[in-house]
């Protein structure tokens, strides 16, 4: 597995395979959850259509987690293993996951207008998820800030890696943090009993976020691997010595 | 002026170096022995620094070989306490005089006589400057200094004559000679020939 | 030991002649400390409520911009280059660093945080507390300082970015220091299962950061 | 005029391309948010009693620290010597460099202040209110950030010493944003003796800084 | 190569600078008219980058006479945009292209032709590399291109030499005598003797 991904060449072709099949499930994947889970399943008990959010928010939330969880495990790959193709994949899906992310914040600040009457509160989860925000956030901006690619690469192994440490500790503290004092304004969900007609749309959903992730990260990955042979391309010749004289 | 208490050699074999992904030099080959200077020449961007850079660790070395031997026996890497590390800028702190500056580095290195080494590079003059105010010469003459505090058997300067007058350069060829003496050996990148007595390794490109 | 005691002996002159460093994360509390008068007096009562927020607050901030240029000049100047270069090894060098972090930011907010909180209308005896479970955790906030600061040397507007990747890591610490602080003030026991966390906080910062901290110097050299 | 343009448009265009300078101040906001909201929620009385703190002193620091390198690396790279030697004149440096650090930290901050202050519970209304008094107060914080980096970079000591010059020029601007929001916030007008204030403050400011600010260049060139 | 449009001269009469109250240089006097160059030598220290600042408006003049002449007629200071200065830094910044960092330049001085400046210091092959990564003689040569873009008539050159390579340092040669042609005037500060063909003032301790 390893092997077949560590030659830029034969990832190319896979990722050339493999990138419309990944977009092509993602369209019927998508096709199917909206429709499903807009027209065909029922308004939730409670909150009525407004809840048909759900299948945009939950599975964005989803997907934003993995992602990091992918960035890390290819950050681990390249800081033990000296992997650039993983640096590359790293830094490919650190987009996707913000955006992913982000879409996951809006969509519950939208939908926690109607729920709770407020768009932001600062429940455990929500917390916890503005903060992995910035951590991807954080190691964007090391990429961005980092000229050379090599070097920008080693920085950036170190903060995912570091970043991932720390995701457990963040849950854990702000879950810790808010059952000490309940708010009142919050109203609590402790999932909502998920139906057939409901669950499968959600399922649907989050199999066509998963395949568009794997859309972007393989389409970024190309784009790179093409940009940096054109910067090799363009690389200078390498001085040799002309001269070696003895005194 | 006694003699060094290690006898260090350096050899390279077809080494080369890279940064920031791209190659930068190759095919680099030669040996140094113990009393052995050598100046490094070629043209701007060549990779003289880069290889200095290379020979004191801070780069990989990306082909070849480079061989470090202490006493006859291998090394991996630059001999522990064996560097002295000339670089293009001064690594002197403006606030503080020439003299401190000079005292940290010898406290550091764990001993060492400033006031001669800031006699040897002419230096006493100023030494109670703060060197935020010193010249571009002076400044790099107390850098220079450091090469006497820290007694090290290798010394890798990046153009020690750049900013220099006419009498400093002398006295540079001086260390350099005396260093030498002590069976020490050096790698000078440089554009200024400093004379006979050393090999030579050009770049180009 | 020689190096990082130079470097520390050198860097706390150069502190005290060059506008007084030192005196920088004391400063920068006692405006917090104004501001938070301001913001939630007058009653003392919601002052003494506001206080352990303001004083966690205000440490993990001046810890962090304390540490914003702790390598950018050796950066710069090539000194760090020449230490790596005739060292091999960049520990020392990190240890003096951090032990200057700990004495010109942590140790002079640490010391004066009892006489802040009584501005804040809380007992000194109880200030007192405050500032051992400060003692306790500030370590974590330094160490994070630390390394967020090698990773962001010698970058753009470094001191700003070290700032948005430490904020992840420094919440868990603000969420044990003020849910410590608070319980203690509420009467609890001072070394209670917040001050445990944070202690293992401050612990588990001082094992994990050092290696990636030197590694991310090591980058910036190349 | 060509010269300022150039400047401005070099440094933004270096600020974009380098790690995205323009937008820390913005996610300084956002962090220093989050932090406080750590620290002093998750009760949305509390937080919302804490805001009008929190934003003028995020505002305060997040201007403070973009102009920390303003000058600096002009200054180390030899730009500002080439500039005065050769344009004679420092008085478009000193406005492209005050435009950009408008442009980057302080346009930004007040634009965003409404949605951040939204999540430490103000309404947003109230929000809007509180980013004009911002607008009115934060010229006066941004002069002072500009004049206090000038000195230091003159005097060859750094972010933390124009902090500390700083603090007590932007101690009555913190004082008076802080405590015009407040009374805004309990139901006063909106421009009260204190947005009175705050607006003279920055019009001083306007006036008196520039001369001593472009001096200090001219000192730090000798 | 047009003659410039005016005719710059400047001339000192037992001019002298300090530095933090201290006095560095004292006494010097000279003459340069259009079309003249003059090299400065003198040890470390002596004050030779200080008279060029104090040429170029930075440092005040302590004592003595600097007198400047645009068209015959007698100006108090360096004409206003008539300088090109050259100082021991190499003022580009490394997040920008070498030839971004011109064009910078360019703008700011409302003109000039960035390829051919490019093209005269020999810089054409870096031109899209960050100034960042530039060799030290690199990022020296692209300073250098900055004196086609801006057209002044007074070159202030603080050791042009330094960090440049020899074939590189017969390209200054050339600049410079291509400005002087031009009516130009220079004074250099430097280490390194340019050869004849300039006047010379030699400062000493
Ligand atoms: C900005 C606000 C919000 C954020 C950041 C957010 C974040 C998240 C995250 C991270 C998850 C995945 C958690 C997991 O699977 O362990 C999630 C799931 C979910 N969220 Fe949100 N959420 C927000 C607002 C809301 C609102 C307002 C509602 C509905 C009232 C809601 C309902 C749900 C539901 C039903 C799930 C799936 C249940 C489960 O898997 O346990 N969220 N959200
Ligand atoms: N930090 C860096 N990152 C990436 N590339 C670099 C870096 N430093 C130098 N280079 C590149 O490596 C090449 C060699 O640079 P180096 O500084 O070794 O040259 P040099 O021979 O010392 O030149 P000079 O005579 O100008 O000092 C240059 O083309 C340069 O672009
Ligand atoms: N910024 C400064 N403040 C105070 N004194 C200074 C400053 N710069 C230089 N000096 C002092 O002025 C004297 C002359 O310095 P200057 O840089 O002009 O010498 P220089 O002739 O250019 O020397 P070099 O050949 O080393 O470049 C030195 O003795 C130095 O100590
Ligand atoms: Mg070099
Ligand atoms: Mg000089």
């Amino acid at each position: 597995m390893l092997s077949r991904f560590s030659n830029p060449a034969k990832f190319e072709a896979f990722a050339r395979g493999a990138g419309p099949v990944a977009f092509i499930v993602f369209v019927i994947g998508a096709a199917y959850g909206l429709y499903a889970g807009l027209f065909m399943a029922p308004a939730e008990k409670f909150q009525g259509d407004s809840a048909r959010i759900m299948y945009v928010h939950v599975p964005a939330a989803w997907t934003a987690l993995a992602a990091y969880s992918f960035i890390a495990m290819m950050s681990l790959i390249a800081f033990v293993w000296r992997h650039s193709l993983a640096d590359v994949a790293a830094r490919s899906a650190a987009l996707p996951g913000v955006v992913f992310t982000g879409l996951a914040l809006f969509t519950g600040a939208v939908w926690g207008k109607p729920t709770w009457g407020a768009y932001w509160v600062w429940d455990a989860r929500l917390t916890s998820m503005l903060l992995l925000l910035f951590i991807y956030f954080g190691y964007m901006a090391v990429w961005q800030a980092v000229p050379e690619t090599a070097r920008a690469a080693r920085f950036a192994r170190i903060l995912a890696l570091v970043g991932f440490i720390n995701i457990p500790i963040i849950k854990f503290s702000v879950d810790w943090w808010n059952s000490l004092h309940q708010t009142a304004s919050v109203m609590r969900l402790d999932g909502p009993t998920i139906h057939p007609s409901m669950l499968w749309p959600l399922l649907a959903m989050a199999v066509a976020y998963t395949a568009l992730f794997a859309w972007l990260v393989f389409t970024g990955m190309r784009a790179t691997l093409i940009r940096q042979r054109l910067e090799a391309r363009s690389a200078r010749k390498p001085s040799r010595p002309t001269t070696v004289e003895a005194v | 002026m006694s003699p060094y208490r290690r006898a260090i050699s350096l050899a390279a074999e077809n080494a080369g170096c890279d940064r920031a992904g791209a190659a930068i030099v190759r095919g680099v080959t030669f040996s140094l022995g113990p009393g052995e200077g050598m100046q490094l020449f070629g043209p701007n961007g060549s990779g003289k620094s880069s290889l200095l850079s290379m020979f004191a660790g801070l780069i990989d070395l990306a082909e070849g070989v480079v061989g470090w031997r202490v006493d006859g026996a291998a090394v991996e890497a630059a001999p522990e306490a064996g560097v002295f590390f000339l670089g293009h800028e001064a690594s002197v702190k403006p606030a503080l005089t020439a003299e401190e500056n000079l005292r940290f580095w010898a406290k550091a290195s764990g001993g060492g006589d400033v006031d001669a080494a800031l006699a040897a590079v002419d230096a006493l003059s100023f030494r109670h400057l703060r060197a935020g105010r010193l010249s571009a010469g002076q400044k790099r003459r107390v850098d220079l200094a450091r090469a006497l505090l820290v007694d090290r058997e290798v010394w890798l300067l990046d153009e020690p004559t750049a900013a220099i007058d006419r009498d400093g350069v002398k006295i540079i060829r001086k260390l350099i000679d005396d260093h030498l003496a002590r069976g020490g050996i050096a790698v000078i990148a440089t554009h200024d020939d400093l004379g006979d007595g050393f090999k030579r390794l050009e770049l180009a490109r | 030991m020689n190096m990082a005691l130079a470097i520390l002996s050198r860097d706390v002159k150069t502190a005290f002649r060059s506008g007084g460093g030192w005196f920088y994360a004391l400063f920068f509390f006692a405006v917090f400390t104004a501001l938070a008068a301001i913001a939630f007096g007058p009653s003392l009562g919601a002052l003494r409520a506001a206080a352990p927020a303001a004083v966690w607050l205000a440490a993990a901030l001046a810890i962090q911009f304390a540490a914003a240029d702790l390598f950018e000049r050796d950066m710069n100047d090539g000194s760090l280059r020449v230490i790596a270069a005739e060292q091999g090894r960049l520990f020392p060098y990190w240890l003096a660093k951090s032990a200057l972090l700990a004495l010109t930011a942590a140790a002079p907010l640490i010391l004066t945080a009892p006489f802040f909180l009584t501005m804040l209308g809380v007992p000194f005896a109880q200030g007192i507390g405050a500032a051992l479970l400060l003692l306790i955790g500030a370590p974590a906030l330094f160490f994070i300082a630390v390394l967020t600061a090698a990773l962001s040397t010698g970058l753009r507007a470094g001191g700003l970015l070290a700032m948005i990747i430490a904020a992840p890591f420094a919440a868990p610490v603000l969420v044990f220091g003020v849910t410590a602080t608070k319980a203690f003030f509420a009467g609890a026991a001072l070394f209670g299962p917040e001050a445990l966390i944070l202690g293992a906080l401050s612990l588990f910062m001082a094992a994990a950061t050092p290696v990636f901290a030197i590694a991310a110097l090591r980058v910036s050299l190349e």
